[in-house]
């Protein structure tokens, strides 16, 4: 990338511009965060009353927000490993597949990345209902897989097509029987964009929310709480979550950040 | 297919075309099915087989009573704290012969209405199960006021997608094509850590912002404007506004990363060689860079207005039910409040259907194909 | 592929039947999965879906002690979302729940086995001796009956009157009424739920004449009465939706309507009155002269239940005189267990004196059995008040 | 010796309407090392897919050995293939790469370890085990490839280009030590190249190939000295091309009346007086000035003088025809720069036969006159 030599005017406006664009992004987070340090209840920043960390013990006393946090996680172990196992099929089936049909296929496959998640949470629990299945984890976990393995679809397909498909060739060539080829050629050449689809994966299962509180019925996860709390009296212990989240967030984004510059 | 075959094998081949075809089948195309089937049920409350129902409930509710008090005898509080009269007629007196005899004349004549009554839902049952179960009025009927939603909630979402692309196409020009190195890897990781935050979380933060003693309260008092005192300040969550503000933070990074994206891939030399030539700036953007980054903006766009329109998060919690309903909401109470799951999913599909015509439009526009889009 | 095919033959047949018979084939490969998801779950245990605060962290307690079995607590906070959410899962999610006893129509459902989402009570297990005589036999009439059998036993009783914050509008009990909530000096303060207040301004128009509905109970009367006396309802309110302050859907909403949103008067449960009222004396709840409107809620055994053993012990454990009490002393809503009254606080003691003293007691509106039109229509006005 | 020999019979291949390789009859014997010469589209990659078992024949069967090979898939057949990118696992090491088949048929580790290690000697890559393939050089890779397909021990090893991404030097290197291998292992070597020199000084016997069509097989020094068609004539080595029509055959040696007068050749079987005809001289054939001893002489004009080192590149012209003619450093020097001359070759130095279809390459030729290095581009 070129370096800019000179800042002209433009430049200087563009800069302003970015300025106030990241200060809308934080400052909304930071306020919140802040106001996880204050005695003050309901959450605020502006009526300070004494700065504390009592808001974070209080967070493991939450029954009902650790049981719904339970529930995330049993949610994820079965979305994640679902939505790769699709995603990885269906990447396979769309690189080797040729002709008009493997288009439509595509759109199909994609299609529930581009749908209101309420929908997808709708046609699940009108589905399962039919079967006597009711709305639960389970129906929470087929309308998040839905979607969901759309994205290690695109993340395992994009590196196949970067594949040489002269290796499986070879390997076969050499004797390699197709399951041996695929656990030694094709999936050590995947894993990492499998491992990537993986943990994007649980961020999108572990996040998700509009198309829980559709397809989840009586249970909750750590989203669905998140909101019903937000909606009535809060405390500030959803605040310290908040903090816990976004400290959270922003080493990853850094580790991940100075790996990726290391690596360069 | 063949390829598949000699590379994978068939049990492996098999297998992947059988998850393929699960996905397919039981995760995306036959509950999209389901669900417009049920839209297309109209479940007509107003028929003579709900009243026979709702004429036999009464009956045996009466039936019902008559005989409790033949068993146990006039209900009398004896016990407790007190016995709020609620029927009215319940009473401590005597009960005698006769009166047994009355009641059981009655719970006999009940008996009878009743037993004709079910005769006739049965019927009526039998004739319902044969006539032809599907017609469009879940779709005809709706209603004024939620045409107007409707209309509201898609009208928010344009707006919404639009705010996102002035605001986006200028930060990723900047972090795509006019940063250092240095200065790129910072900027990006400033967008990245809002975009993994929780969802939930960054709407909840917006609380903050808007509660009664809320920064933007807060602010109006110091400024003078208004006093926590005589309660004068402004309860901002009823302001449509909010949720637009609230709607264009949640979604505007699902807006710049695609744009980001494609504009990466841009070679810098070519908009050198385009100034060089003597191009103004904004020839430099129309010729040069937008045409390069427009399947980026499409997908910008679609992610954007799907996620805006579709958003129940949002409104849920920064209107706190002092705002008209959005749309998704409305789905939401036909599903979990007024119990027509009918209705319900006909307003489902409306909304998906009105997804799909912004996608094919933004796609016509910007003369993006589907294979482009995924990226 | 070979299921799209199937599919698409299966439609042109027009064999709705069989091609659901076949895609359950299926989906039973796949139907296995909610039985591993349920197996992460522990083994003895009740599940108990419940208002926000029937169940408080004493009773569990207390239960668990007794009886060694894990109270397993989802809640809701309306009876639509307890009726839609034991209807999404198919009457299999938890083994008790807390309807009111007026709604039991809306758990009848065609795709229940049965035709209704509840299992019948057995009343060899459930020691309905322990219910205040005159509940039991009223609730019959209220709709905990259906056809011939028992689904619902009274659990408590409770009402929605007025709450107001006594140091900004001082009202006189004994003239307290649902109009006042539309006071001139409240304008944008006032507190209510949608469902809830186009009945209690009913009860006020209608003894002000405005609005003749003989007392509401016109709109159980017929489908046209309902729509009448609503339409006219929602239009007077909607003129005067400046005084919405917040709406409530539950109880802890209703607290926080004043308590962060402003509000200084409500129609509110009689839980969020009595409650502000232990914290703030300036906080009253009183009884409207139209007649507070009363509702009793019950307690009943799903269809699907699993656990039925824990259940019934569950219900025995709460349907106790002391566990009455406890729950009508974290509450403030009154227990249908008999003798219940012996054990509560003090505090309960005088509050409920104050709040229902006998002209109240005699001027009770109840709330009816649902007819068919009463949920959907009562929503199609609840939409137009919530979107003015 | 344990290479195997290759037989196909009426071995075809099809991709939807395009016929890629006509019915070809083909015998490669035990242990021989054969080469497939054609330019890039001819079908020899298909030929060698087929062989390997990657392609199924339209027509026609495929034996190795003893075995007819239909139906065995690629993994089966006592083939290994190595490709012309040579993909190389890049996870593995060098060690692993080379072992790789045998730990597809479920050799132990120590066994696949001591396999590999001889491998590595014999390729001389010692040293090298535990690097991965990016960490080695272009020569490296390539001997790694030849271990690896070497390692299952296979009858047939099939060579898609394998040099073509290598430098001129290191290329001629690899030709000699690929041809060192192959006596060693005694394996039969199918190798594929639109390279002549790699075809022509490795193989034992080489096949040219066009459009589909084998059409020569010979020894190196046959398919040079002794084309059979215009085709083989005009790809292989240099050649100048002077056509005309056939007035007479006796004896096997053609006369062709041409532009530049009566020239006389060897003539190929089955040439019949008055078809249109070329005659295909050698630059190395021609003598200039040399008068005396030739059966043919043509009157030409110098264009230009190349000095190619160990020979010099003269430029000619006949009227419209353009010769090229080599001479060697000794003979160059008696010849008179300035003035017209006269070509002359010998009738057996020339091969006359009927026109046909000539390599792209041929015509080139006058100009350049170095195909080595357009090959190496």
């Amino acid at each position: 990338m070129k370096a800019v030599e000179t800042m002209d005017r433009g430049d200087a406006l563009l800069n302003i511009f970015i300025g106030m664009f990241v200060m809308f992004m934080f400052l909304p987070l930071i306020l919140m965060m802040l106001a996880a340090f204050n005695s003050a209840s309901p959450p605020s920043v502006t009526s300070w009353e004494e700065l504390t960390l009592a808001w974070f013990p209080r967070l493991l006393a939450e029954d009902r927000l650790i049981g719904c946090l339970q529930n995330s996680f049993r949610i994820a172990v079965f979305v994640v490993p679902a939505s790769v196992l699709l995603g990885l099929s269906a990447a396979i089936l769309l690189t080797r597949l040729e002709g008009q049909a493997t288009n439509l296929l595509y759109a199909c496959l994609i299609s529930p990345m581009l749908t209101p998640g309420i929908v997808l949470g709708i046609a699940t629990i009108v589905f399962w209902r039919h079967f006597g299945v009711g709305a639960d984890l389970y129906t929470t976990i087929m309308a998040q897989t839905t979607f969901i393995a759309s994205f290690p679809m695109l993340i395992i397909m994009a590196r196949l097509q970067r594949q040489d498909r002269a290796q499986e060739e070879a390997a076969l060539d050499l004797g390699a029987s197709p399951f041996f080829l695929f656990r030694r050629v094709t999936f050590p050449f995947l894993l990492p964009a499998i491992l990537t689809s993986a943990a994007l994966a649980f961020l999108l299962s572990f996040e998700n929310y509009n198309t829980t509180v559709f397809s989840i019925g009586g249970s909750c996860t750590l989203t669905t709480e998140i909101a019903a709390q937000a909606r009535r009296a809060h405390t500030p212990v959803i605040n310290a979550l908040g903090v816990i989240f976004v400290t959270v967030t922003v080493i990853f984004s850094l580790v991940y950040t100075l790996r990726k510059q290391w690596e360069k | 297919m063949k390829q598949l075959f000699e590379i994978y094998g068939w049990p492996l081949t098999t297998f992947f075309s059988a998850c393929v075809a699960l996905w397919l089948t039981i995760l995306i195309v036959t509950p999209q099915f389901f669900m417009i089937e049920l839209s297309l049920r109209f479940e007509d409350r107003g028929d003579r087989l709900t009243k026979i129902v709702n004429d036999l409930d009464v009956l045996y509710r009466d039936k019902g009573t008559k005989e409790y008090d033949l068993v146990n005898g006039p209900a009398c509080n004896t016990t407790g704290m007190v016995n709020p009269m609620m029927t009215g007629d319940s009473s401590c007196a005597q009960f005698g012969e006769e009166d047994k005899l009355r009641l059981e004349q009655q719970v006999r004549e009940l008996e009878d209405r009743i037993q004709s009554l079910l005769v006739e839902e049965q019927n009526l049952k039998e004739i319902k199960a044969q006539q032809f179960p599907y017609s469009v009025r879940n779709y005809t009927a709706m209603t004024g006021l939620h045409a107007w939603t409707l209309t509201k909630t898609v009208a928010f979402a344009l707006i919404v997608t639009l705010i996102a692309l002035a605001a986006c196409y200028p930060v990723a020009y900047a972090v795509a094509l006019r940063s250092g190195p240095v200065k790129t890897v910072i900027l990006f990781t400033a967008l990245f850590v809002p975009y993994a935050v929780n969802e939930l979380m960054r709407i909840y933060a917006w609380l903050t912002v808007f509660d009664l003693h809320g920064l933007l309260n807060t602010l109006l008092v110091i400024a003078g404007f208004a006093s926590f005192a005589s309660d004068e300040v402004i309860i901002w969550y009823r302001f449509p506004g909010t949720v637009l503000v609230v709607l264009v933070y949640t979604y505007i990074l699902f807006m710049v990363f695609p744009i980001y994206n494609t504009m990466a891939t841009l070679d810098p030399n070519q908009v050198e060689a385009a100034r060089d030539l003597g191009a103004k700036t904004w020839r430099i953007h129309w010729r040069v860079i937008i045409p390069h980054t427009k399947p980026g903006i499409a997908v910008g766009c679609i992610m954007t207005f799907m996620l805006a329109a579709g958003s129940f998060s949002v409104p849920y919690i920064i209107t706190r039910g002092l705002q008209p309903k959005w749309f998704t909401q409305l789905i939401y109470d036909k599903f979990y409040e007024s119990s027509n799951w009918n209705l319900g999913s006909a307003y489902s599909f409306t909304l998906l259907l009105i997804c799909i015509l912004f996608i094919f439009g933004v796609m016509a526009i910007f003369g993006v194909k589907l294979r482009q889009l995924a990226r | 592929m070979n299921d799209k095919a199937k599919i698409s033959r299966a439609l042109r047949d027009g064999s709705r039947r069989s091609f659901l018979k076949k895609s359950a084939v299926v989906a039973a490969a796949a139907a296995t999965g909610p039985w591993i998801v349920n197996s992460l779950a522990a083994s003895k245990e009740v599940k108990v879906f419940a208002w926000v605060d029937y169940v408080n962290q004493d009773m569990i307690d207390g239960f668990e002690k007794e009886t060694g079995i894990k109270v397993n607590l989802t809640t809701f906070g309306s009876n639509d979302e307890a009726e839609q959410k034991t209807k999404a899962s198919g009457g299999k999610g938890w083994d008790v729940i807390f309807p009111s006893v007026t709604n039991r129509a809306n758990y009848e459902d065609a795709n229940a086995p049965g035709g209704i989402w509840l299992a019948p009570i057995d009343e060899k297990r459930a020691n309905l001796k322990a219910i205040i005589p005159s509940f039991l036999r009223d609730s019959i009439a209220l709709g905990a009956v259906y056809r011939d059998k028992r689904y619902l036993i009274p659990y408590d009783w409770g009402t929605e009157g007025i709450t107001f914050n006594s140091k900004v509008v001082n009202l006189k009990d004994a003239e307290v009424s649902f109009g006042d909530l539309w006071r001139p000096e409240v304008k944008g303060k006032v507190a209510f739920r949608q469902k809830s207040v186009i009945m209690g301004t009913g009860l006020y128009l209608d003894s002000t004449g405005v609005v003749k509905s003989n007392r509401m109970l016109d709109v159980y009367k017929s489908e046209e009465d309902a729509r009448r006396v609503w339409s006219a309802i929602t239009v007077w309110i909607i003129e005067r939706k400046d005084w919405f302050g917040a709406f409530w859907n539950n109880a802890t909403e209703a607290t926080s309507a004043f308590k962060d949103a402003g509000a200084v008067i409500g129609q509110t449960w009689d839980t969020t009155g009595l409650l502000l009222a232990q914290e703030d004396s300036a906080y009253k709840y009183r009884a409207p002269k139209e007649g507070i409107i009363t509702w009793l809620d019950s307690v009943g055994i799903l269809a699907g239940a699993e656990n039925l053993d824990e259940a019934y012990k569950f219900i025995n454990y709460i349907l106790t005189p002391k566990v009455g009490a406890v729950f009508s002393n974290k509450t403030g809503y009154n227990s249908a267990v008999a003798g219940f009254g012996d054990y509560t606080s003090d505090t309960f003691k005088r509050q409920f004196a104050e709040v229902y003293r006998p002209d109240v007691l005699s001027n009770m509106w109840w709330w009816q059995a649902d007819t068919p039109w009463f949920a959907p229509m009562r929503s199609e006005f609840v939409e137009k008040i919530s979107n003015a | 010796m344990r290479g195997k020999e290759v037989v196909l019979e009426k071995v075809s291949a099809k991709f939807g309407d395009f016929t890629a390789v006509y019915p070809t009859d083909l015998v490669v014997n035990a242990g021989e090392f054969f080469s497939i010469l054609g330019p890039s589209g001819c079908g020899k990659t298909t030929m060698l897919r087929m062989i390997s078992g990657f392609l199924s024949p339209a027509g026609g069967s495929i034996r190795i050995g003893e075995d007819l090979m239909a139906g065995v898939r690629a993994n089966q057949r006592p083939t290994a293939l190595i490709f012309q990118n040579l993909a190389l696992f890049p996870y593995m090491s060098v060690w692993e790469n080379i072992a790789f088949g045998l730990e597809a048929r479920g050799v132990s580790k120590v066994e696949r370890r001591k396999r590999a290690q001889e491998l590595i000697d014999l390729v001389a890559l010692s040293g090298e085990e535990m690097k991965k393939p990016d960490e080695l050089s272009g020569g490296q890779r390539q001997r790694v490839a030849v271990a690896r397909a070497l390692a299952v021990e296979p009858a047939v090893l099939l060579l898609d280009e394998p040099l073509s991404a290598l430098d001129l030097k290191l290329r001629q290197h690899m030709r000699a030590e690929l041809r060192h291998i192959q006596r060693m292992t005694g394996v039969t070597f199918i190798y594929i190249t639109h390279d002549q020199g790699e075809a022509l000084t490795m193989s034992d016997r080489v096949a040219v190939m066009n459009r589909g069509l084998i059409e020569q097989v010979d020894t190196s020094d046959r398919i040079y000295d002794r084309p059979s068609t215009p085709f083989v004539a005009s790809f292989v080595g240099e050649n100048n091309i002077l056509r005309g029509r056939i007035t007479a055959v006796e004896d096997g040696v053609a006369t062709l009346e041409s532009e530049l007068g009566a020239l006389r050749g060897r003539a190929v079987a089955g040439l019949a007086v008055g078809v249109d005809a070329m005659l295909f001289v050698r630059p190395e054939a021609l003598r200039i000035g040399d008068e005396s001893q030739s059966d043919n002489r043509v009157a030409v004009k110098p264009v230009r003088r190349d000095m190619e080192g160990a020979y010099v590149n003269w430029v000619l012209s006949a009227g419209e025809q353009s010769i090229v003619a080599h001479m060697s450093k000794a003979a160059d020097a008696g010849i008179d720069h300035d003035r017209s001359m006269h070509v002359g070759f010998a009738a057996d130095d020339a091969i006359v036969m009927a026109a046909g279809e000539l390599a792209d390459t041929g015509r080139q030729l006058a100009d350049t006159g170095r195909q080595d290095d357009e090959a190496a581009v």
